[in-house]
């Protein structure tokens, strides 16, 4: 079911930001705009000559990799582990993102449940992302998502990460997240409250110890796929395919 | 001859006071050379042994004791010589500066200084 | 044998058939005038020789008639000597005037012999009228020359200087007639014997404007505007010879007038000497015209003279006693060939500003030729100036003189100042015009040169006797040989100095006892090691190896020597030396300056107190006395004291050392860091050692010293963490670091002395690494700011392995050796029960923890910038003695015992009680313990395992470049915005803020400021108006007469 | 007392009962640090799975070798302390290492982790990496002061620098506890004890809100694993420092927890009652405070030790 959505393609609203692109005059295929990103060329403390193409100098140009699974046991242990340390990386520019808070006080407390916020990406592995997502945040959410490190998993909260909920036709706002991430997992609502994220967050358990949230496995494997979607929609692309 | 003496004294001051006071720079010379004339005044005062005569020879000295000390009046003739040559040379200084400047102001000679 | 009296007779003959010569052609009369000259020198020449062999004194008089009834021209040794230094200035000046007789009238010519006669005159005369003639002779061959140069500087000058000298002679006229009146002779030798100067008021006032008179000529301070005017704008060839020749012949007057003056008015000339030099260096330091320059410097140094003379002849000397020759007569030298030197050289420039000067970098040999005389007149080794002025200050401590050494000192400290200041423009300043120098001007500057080196090493004999500074003479020669090799590519130069150090370490070493084999090692041993990274420079390096060469002469002169003058001699070699490494640096001019001026004050100092100890002791010299002084021995040493510490960089006397560690060039800062600054820990080993026997009643140097020391390191690593400049940080970090070897001295203890030399040694290695590793990188990025380097360590593997290495030994953190020094200051300490600096110094030692890590961070780590992109790693050649440092620390962290054992038996003659027993490997003290070798191996093991468990966990790890960070679910854009380098510890400058004020920096540019601006203010009284300067002499004369009778 | 390879085996074994020790002590921290915000708060053997979590994580990033070796480093640095402390007194066998070296060794050995973690974060070219290192260095600097004050001050009333005879002149009962015999030191060891844990007030090294965790902000994975299974051995190897400094030390194993317990929850009740200081006000606080009061401690030091 999962390939189908990659291959679906134009919704209606991203028509319309063609129109809108159209009208305005501007070019659609302008990667890569940003200044600082152009080849230049620099003089070395000797005075020789020498370009620096930043795309390549700065950042790693490696695809992601699929990492198999190990034996049976010891994944399932491990999986344990994993389902019972989740590391959160809140993403909350959306409305539902201060359904996160109080998650963490005393009236619900998530910690409970083997559940921490991290403040960077590369120390978490759940990525929460709260409500809905604009064009520009989209790149972020991308961003921060490949600066993660495996096994990961998303949390979608809300309608609008499912559908679009009430921007369904807005101009710039994505509708489906898993149009460009695998999302292990929807906490419908609008917004979902706390108790809703503490049952999301034991379904994802679950999941994890069944082995069944292989995400960044799925990402891995149909990279490209996931890629063109993004680009699509994301049209000042300025940072290389995938985030190490 | 303690009047000769003072009074070479007095030349002398005076002539230091007109190189001190005056601006110009031919009073300057003029002084220099009055100051110069106290001096040879004074050698020629201090040299001088009362009532005797100048040290020339002739018929009317008879011995060493008659005449006072010549070496003093010789100094002066030489003394008075250089004198001569330091004055003229002043003043062909002064001269000079003239031409160059068109003044004869001391003061207005002050390019060196510090 | 030529009689003397031809001398006058040639000079008079031709002078007055010269114009007759001039109608048969100009080349006639050149050639016959200087055969004329020529005849004139070889004259007194002849007579020099002859007399030196030990013929009687010729002497000359009038129509047959002896003295008192007639004029006597004498031509002893003395006079020999004078007439011939005359004869040969004025030869030589006339070459150099060459090109002005060939085009000018003929008069030149004549006033140039008149002149060159009267001064003969006025040495050779034995009569005080006749003096007064050739005095005359002499000014208005003088002022005529100057008259016939047509510009309005000149004349006006002249004019002055004809006014000034008119008056001093009426004043000589007047007393000399006073004089006859009492003695009845005109004899100044038979006067001298008749003559009680103290039988009346009036004698008494005749000789004293006698005197006055004859100083007067001698340009006394404040008297001699006129005579600052015409040095300035009299042409350079002729004002030579009124600097050097006049000057020498109205020296002689002086001195032959002498035997009138009593004790009070030699102690008045003495005064006035010495006021005109202190004053004409403290004015001359606002002076930016080269020529006004020397005029100052010129009538200092005659003031120096007088003062020398008039004060030795009223101590009992005999007027022409050798220590009056040696002194006075080796700094007349010094001065008489350094000033027409330079002199002429100003006529070479033609240039007034003394920046402009740099001129002289076109041409080599004159820019050595105006170092040299430069250095000269300073008063440093190997010239005359230095062991006269040594004999000077020894003598004068001999009759208890220390008033005057201190002020002749604070004088000549003065002198430095703007000399080298100058010589640091010279050197440094922005090159603008060509150099056309012709022959005729360069060839009596080289023969003045030729003259001063040689006159140099002959006072040193001279001064030497008894003593023997052999083992320094082969090496000079060989600075001698490196200099006429200079122009050799450097491979070859190098390659020599290595094998040479190398075969002087290995003679030099086995000669050393004690500590000094320590020093030794690392003064020689790590000399020859740093001369490696030398093979990275391309081309010749002109002057770099002779002077280099020359830093390590001598400090190994330091370690063999035995005597004081030894050791002073060594340290200004090594101070000379050092400077001129230091000045190589591109923008090192003014921090070579000031290393100098803290140098020099220092060797001053210790002049000083070298001084007190030779009179004290006895009239010995031997370092050896140091220890055992009757009295005064608090002085002596906090002297020396102050004198090492300016060279240790103790706070206060710290603000030399980042600038010219930071600014020399690659190879120069670890040099200089690493080997130089131990010289100061040198001298203070042997002083603490001299303390430790010596009996120094109530004052407690070692205290002192101890605080001085804890507060060096706090601040000096405080200092250091605020530095955006790589080098500058590394400098002040051995600011720090001199602060633990001074407290570890001062702790006066076995193991504090042990701690000290753990230091050095550290210091040594880890300053050499970081510097050189530095170098390497600051030689590839091109720039010192840390902060806009970054990342290095992908390009530069090697240097960043160097600086880890380094900064973990510098640090103290286990189990390198740092580690070692920090232990043994805890035990140091409890032993002392100095706990309140020991905590100061451990705080201090924490501080340093900032540096390194910022060192290290914002050079090799954190983001490269794109244009180091295609950085190299560093020259091979700093990778070399980069490895042999890292393996020695290595040894010495995991074999501490090798080293510390030995050590600490060297250290038991002096401080017999054994502080540290090894055991093996185990050190124990009274407090603890330590094994080197075991925290080596377990620090390893425990590192191996852990790294393995890592690499098994994550041995896939994905490699990722310099962006590749999480920025806020952003990406950088440029490494320069994302790379933290720029003020890395603002907050702790802010929490600290008022400790890392510059006070000491403040200080002295305070004392600087008070210095210029009051050589600003009373250098006003020298108007430029001709009567102003009349006035000067007369108040002159009248407040002098009333001090001298007051006093 | 020498290096015998049997010592080895002990080594790990101790190192096994301090690292398990360490993990439920910060989870018990925890507890009771949520239980103090009236939280339920995590399982307290919750650090385990972290730790377990961390080291099986698929994927790794390196930035280079310095940010590869930073926790080995870290780690080094932690186990070296301990191993360098003799950690049961009169226990040939539970002393370890500390037959290399005394105090010193271990008040510098200290900063052997803190130094390369910092470079491993240096590498990783994270600009709040290198925030979070100026940060921790400056305050770290400022609070050894009080450190190194109370070691000296130790070393003059005992008269030595060895840590077992330290401990050995505190036996005999609580009042030989240099507790007791100098409280004044004491209460400055407690203060440097304070900003040795970096718990707050003094944790403005990882700063989670402002500047994400500081210097291991790039650091995840296998490395985290690493530098959390030093965070259980490090703290824990510098309270037994203080412990055996300042409260007898412990003889054997039991006593020797309950007095780690006591000793590191000073530290956990001073953070959770204080706010954070601004890293300025932390070093100006250590000078203006800790270092008046280590002089006096330090004469008193001198006045009782006689």
């Amino acid at each position: 079911m999962a390939k189908n959505f990659y291959e679906t393609t134009r919704i209606k609203k991203e028509r319309i930001i063609r129109v809108i692109r159209v009208i305005c005059g501007e070019k659609t295929e302008d990667f890569m705009t940003k200044e600082e990103f152009r080849k230049r060329k620099v003089t070395g403390p000797d005075g020789e000559e020498f370009e620096v193409d930043p795309m390549k100098d700065y950042f790693s140009e490696d695809k992601p990799r699929v990492h198999s699974p190990r034996g049976k046991i010891i994944e399932k242990f491990m999986n344990w582990a994993r389902g019972e340390s989740l590391w959160i990386l809140g993403y909350g520019t959306g409305c539902g993102a201060i359904e996160m808070r109080p998650l963490m006080t005393p009236r619900f407390d998530a910690y409970r449940y083997g559940i921490q916020w991290r403040p960077t990406p590369r120390q978490s592995n759940v990525f929460m992302i709260a409500g809905y997502l604009s064009v520009k945040t989209l790149k972020r959410v991308i961003r921060s998502y490949e600066q993660m490190q495996g096994p990961k998993y998303v949390v979608a909260l809300g309608s609008c990460t499912i559908n679009g909920g009430m921007y369904w036709d807005s101009y710039n706002t994505i509708n489906r997240l898993d149009y460009y991430l695998p999302v292990d997992v929807y906490i419908a609502g609008c917004m979902p409250r706390p108790e809703s994220l503490l049952a999301g967050f034991e379904k994802l358990k679950e999941m994890i110890k069944e082995g069944k949230c292989e995400g960044q496995n799925e990402y891995a494997e149909n990279f490209d796929c996931y890629k063109k979607n993004q680009k699509q929609i994301i049209k000042d692309w300025d940072m290389p395919d995938y985030n190490w | 001859m303690l009047l000769t003496i003072i009074l070479g004294i007095i030349l002398i001051v005076l002539g230091l006071w007109g190189m001190l006071s005056q601006k110009n720079i031919i009073k300057i010379i003029i002084g220099f050379s009055i100051m110069d004339t106290g001096i040879h005044l004074l050698i020629l005062s201090i040299g001088y042994i009362k009532d005797r005569t100048a040290p020339i020879m002739n018929q009317a000295v008879q011995s060493a004791g008659q005449v006072i000390d010549p070496v003093p009046s010789a100094l002066v003739l030489t003394a008075i010589v250089i004198g001569l040559a330091i004055t003229a040379l002043m003043l062909t200084y002064a001269v000079k500066l003239y031409e160059i400047k068109g003044s004869l102001e001391i003061s207005d000679f002050k390019e060196l200084k510090w | 044998m030529v009689s003397p009296i031809y001398i006058f007779i040639i000079a008079l003959g031709i002078g007055f058939l010269l114009s007759l010569f001039d109608k048969a052609g100009r080349a006639v009369a050149m050639t016959i005038f200087y055969g004329a000259l020529l005849a004139m020198a070889f004259i007194s020449g002849q007579w020099l020789l002859h007399l030196l062999q030990g013929a009687e004194a010729e002497i000359i008089t009038t129509a047959g008639f002896q003295p008192p009834f007639s004029i006597n021209l004498k031509m002893g040794l003395l006079e020999a000597f004078f007439t011939f230094l005359i004869n040969t200035l004025g030869f030589l000046a006339g070459i150099y005037l060459l090109p002005k007789f060939k085009s000018q009238k003929i008069y030149g010519m004549i006033l140039f012999l008149m002149l060159i006669m009267g001064l003969n005159g006025l040495v050779m005369t034995g009569d005080m009228f006749n003096l007064f003639v050739f005095l005359e002779i002499t000014s208005i061959a003088t002022v005529s020359i100057i008259a016939i140069e047509k510009n309005l500087k000149s004349i006006s000058a002249g004019f002055k200087y004809v006014i000034a000298g008119g008056i001093a002679s009426a004043f000589y006229l007047i007393a000399t007639i006073f004089l006859y009146r009492f003695t009845g002779v005109l004899n100044i030798a038979m006067m001298a014997e008749t003559l009680n100067v103290a039988s009346s008021q009036a004698v008494f006032l005749s000789v004293f404007i006698l005197m006055i008179a004859v100083i007067v000529e001698l340009k006394p301070f404040p008297a001699n505007g006129w005579a600052l005017d015409a040095y300035e704008a009299v042409d350079s060839g002729v004002v030579a010879v009124i600097a050097s020749g006049t000057s020498a012949a109205m020296l002689f007057v002086f001195y032959k007038i002498s035997p009138l003056l009593n004790n009070t008015l030699l102690l008045t000339a003495a005064g006035i000497g010495l006021a005109t030099f202190t004053f004409s260096n403290l004015l001359a330091l606002k002076q930016k015209n080269a020529k006004r320059l020397l005029g100052y410097s010129s009538i200092g140094q005659i003031g120096l003279i007088i003062t020398a003379y008039a004060l030795l002849v009223r101590a009992g000397y005999a007027r022409n006693s050798e220590i009056v020759m040696l002194t006075t007569g080796g700094l007349f030298i010094n001065h008489f060939l350094a000033k027409a030197g330079l002199f002429w050289l100003s006529g070479v420039v033609e240039k007034e500003k003394l920046e402009e000067w740099s001129t002289l970098r076109n041409n080599p040999i004159l820019l050595f030729a105006f170092a040299v005389f430069v250095i000269a007149l300073v008063g440093l080794p190997p010239f005359p100036g230095f062991f006269a002025k040594w004999q000077l200050v020894m003598t004068f401590a001999n009759q208890g003189l220390f008033f005057w050494i201190g002020l002749i000192l604070l004088g000549s400290f003065l002198e430095a100042i703007y000399l080298f200041r100058w010589l640091g423009k010279v050197l440094k300043s922005d090159l603008k015009a060509e150099l056309k120098a012709k022959i005729s001007q360069i060839f009596p500057i080289l023969i003045y040169l030729l003259a001063i080196l040689i006159g140099g090493g002959y006072l040193s004999r001279l001064i030497n006797q008894g003593t023997s500074l052999s083992i320094l003479y082969l090496p000079v020669l060989f600075i001698v040989f490196l200099f006429f090799i200079d122009f050799l590519p450097v491979a070859i130069k190098n390659t020599l100095v290595i094998l040479v150090g190398s075969y002087y370490t290995y003679l030099i070493i086995p000669q050393l006892s004690g500590y000094r084999v320590m020093l030794g090692v690392i003064f020689l041993a790590g000399g020859v090691l740093l001369f490696i990274p030398g093979y990275f420079k391309r081309g010749k390096r002109t002057g770099f190896y002779p002077l280099a060469v020359m830093m390590y002469v001598g400090l190994a002169g330091l370690l063999i020597s035995e005597n004081t003058l030894q050791f002073f001699t060594s340290w200004e070699l090594m101070t000379l030396g050092s400077y001129f490494l230091i000045i190589r640096g591109k923008k090192s001019e003014p921090h070579a300056l000031s290393y100098m001026l803290f140098s020099i004050g220092g060797a001053f100092v210790m002049l000083f107190g070298f001084g007190i100890l030779y009179y004290v002791n006895g009239n010995s010299m031997a370092l050896s006395s140091l220890g055992n002084i009757e009295s005064m021995a608090g002085i002596i040493y906090a002297l020396l004291g102050i004198a090492f510490l300016t060279k240790m960089a103790s706070i206060g006397l710290h603000i030399w050392l980042p600038g010219a560690y930071g600014e020399a060039e690659a190879d120069v800062s670890p040099m200089l860091s690493a080997i130089l600054s131990k010289a100061g820990m040198f001298g203070l080993l042997m002083l603490m050692a001299a303390i430790q026997t010596a009996n120094l009643g109530s004052i407690n140097l070692p205290y002192v010293l101890g605080w001085l020391g804890a507060i060096t390191v706090f601040i000096g690593n405080l200092l250091a963490i605020y530095q955006e400049d790589a080098k500058r940080l590394l400098a002040y970090s051995s600011v720090g670091n001199l602060g633990y070897i001074l407290f570890g001295l001062a702790l006066m203890s076995h193991m504090g002395w042990l701690t000290s030399i753990t230091y050095a040694l550290n210091h040594f290695l880890f300053k050499a690494l970081l510097f050189l590793a530095i170098g390497g990188v600051v030689y590839r990025v091109k720039t010192k700011n840390m902060y806009e380097m970054g990342g290095l360590i992908k390009k530069m593997p090697l240097s960043f392995v160097s600086v880890l290495i380094g900064i973990i030994a510098l640090s103290g953190v286990p189990p390198l050796s740092g580690f070692a020094g920090k232990w043994l200051t805890y035990n140091a300490v409890l032993e002392k029960g100095w706990y309140l600096q020991g905590v100061i110094v451990i705080i201090g030692g924490l501080i340093a923890f900032l540096y390194c890590f910022r060192l290290i961070y914002a050079v090799f780590l954190g983001q490269l910038k794109d244009k180091h992109r295609q950085v190299k790693e560093a020259p091979v050649w700093f990778l070399i003695p980069q490895v042999i440092l890292i393996g020695a620390i290595m040894l010495f962290s995991t074999y501490p015992a090798f080293i510390l054992g030995p050590v600490g038996k060297m250290l038991n003659d002096i401080l017999p009680e054994n502080a540290l027993i090894w055991e093996n490997l185990d050190a124990y003290s009274i407090y603890g313990h330590w094994n080197g070798f075991l925290i080596m191996m377990i620090t390893g093991g425990i590192f191996v395992i852990v790294f393995l468990w890592l690499y098994f966990l994550n041995r896939k790890a994905q490699k990722v470049k310099q962006f590749n960070i999480v920025y806020a679910a952003e990406r950088p854009s440029r490494p320069e915005l994302t790379h933290v380098g720029y003020n890395f510890f603002a907050h702790y400058k802010k929490a600290l803020g008022s400790l890392s004020q510059p006070y000491v920096t403040k200080f002295w540019n305070t004392m600087a400021d008070i210095f210029h601006s009051s050589a600003g203010f009373i250098r006003r009284i020298y108007t430029g108006d001709g009567q102003t300067y009349i006035l000067h002499i007369i108040i002159f004369i009248v407040v002098v007469y009333f001090l001298t009778i007051g006093g | 007392m020498g290096f015998e390879p049997i010592k080895i085996l002990y080594a790990l074994g101790t190192i096994f009962i301090i690292f398990n020790v360490g993990m439920l002590i910060q989870g018990i921290v925890r507890k009771i640090g949520a239980r103090v915000g009236k939280r339920y708060g995590i399982r307290f053997y919750q650090p385990y799975i972290d730790l377990i979590k961390n080291y099986v994580m698929r994927s790794n990033v390196t930035h280079g070798v310095m940010f590869y070796l930073g926790p080995v480093f870290r780690l080094t640095g932690g186990l070296g302390v301990f191993l360098f402390i003799p950690i049961i007194y009169g226990s040939q066998y539970f002393s370890n290492f500390a037959f290399a070296g005394d105090v010193v060794l271990v008040l510098y050995f200290i900063f052997f982790g803190s130094l390369g973690m910092a470079l491993g974060a240096g590498e990783g070219g994270h600009p709040y990496s290198a925030i979070g290192v100026s940060r921790g260095l400056a305050q770290v600097t400022a609070a050894e002061i009080a450190l190194v004050i109370a070691v000296i001050g130790v070393g003059i009333q005992y008269d030595t620098l060895s840590i077992t005879e330290m401990v050995a002149a505190q036996q005999g009962g609580i009042a030989n506890w240099t507790m007791v015999t100098n409280p004044l030191l004491t209460i400055l060891a407690m203060l440097a004890f304070l900003g040795a844990m970096g718990r707050s007030p003094f944790d403005v090294v990882l700063a989670p809100q402002e500047i994400p965790i500081g210097p291991p902000t790039e650091y995840h994975s296998t490395f985290l694993g690493i530098m959390q299974t030093n965070r259980s051995i490090f703290p824990m190897a510098k309270t037994i420092l203080f412990v055996n400094l300042f409260f007898g030390g412990a003889t054997n194993w039991i006593v020797l927890i309950l007095k780690i317990f006591i000793v590191y929850m000073w530290s956990v009740v001073v953070g959770v009652v204080f706010p954070r200081f601004r890293v300025d006000h932390s070093i100006r606080w250590w000078y203006k405070y800790a270092l008046p009061l280590g002089i006096i401690a330090i004469i008193v030091t001198t006045l009782i030790a006689g």
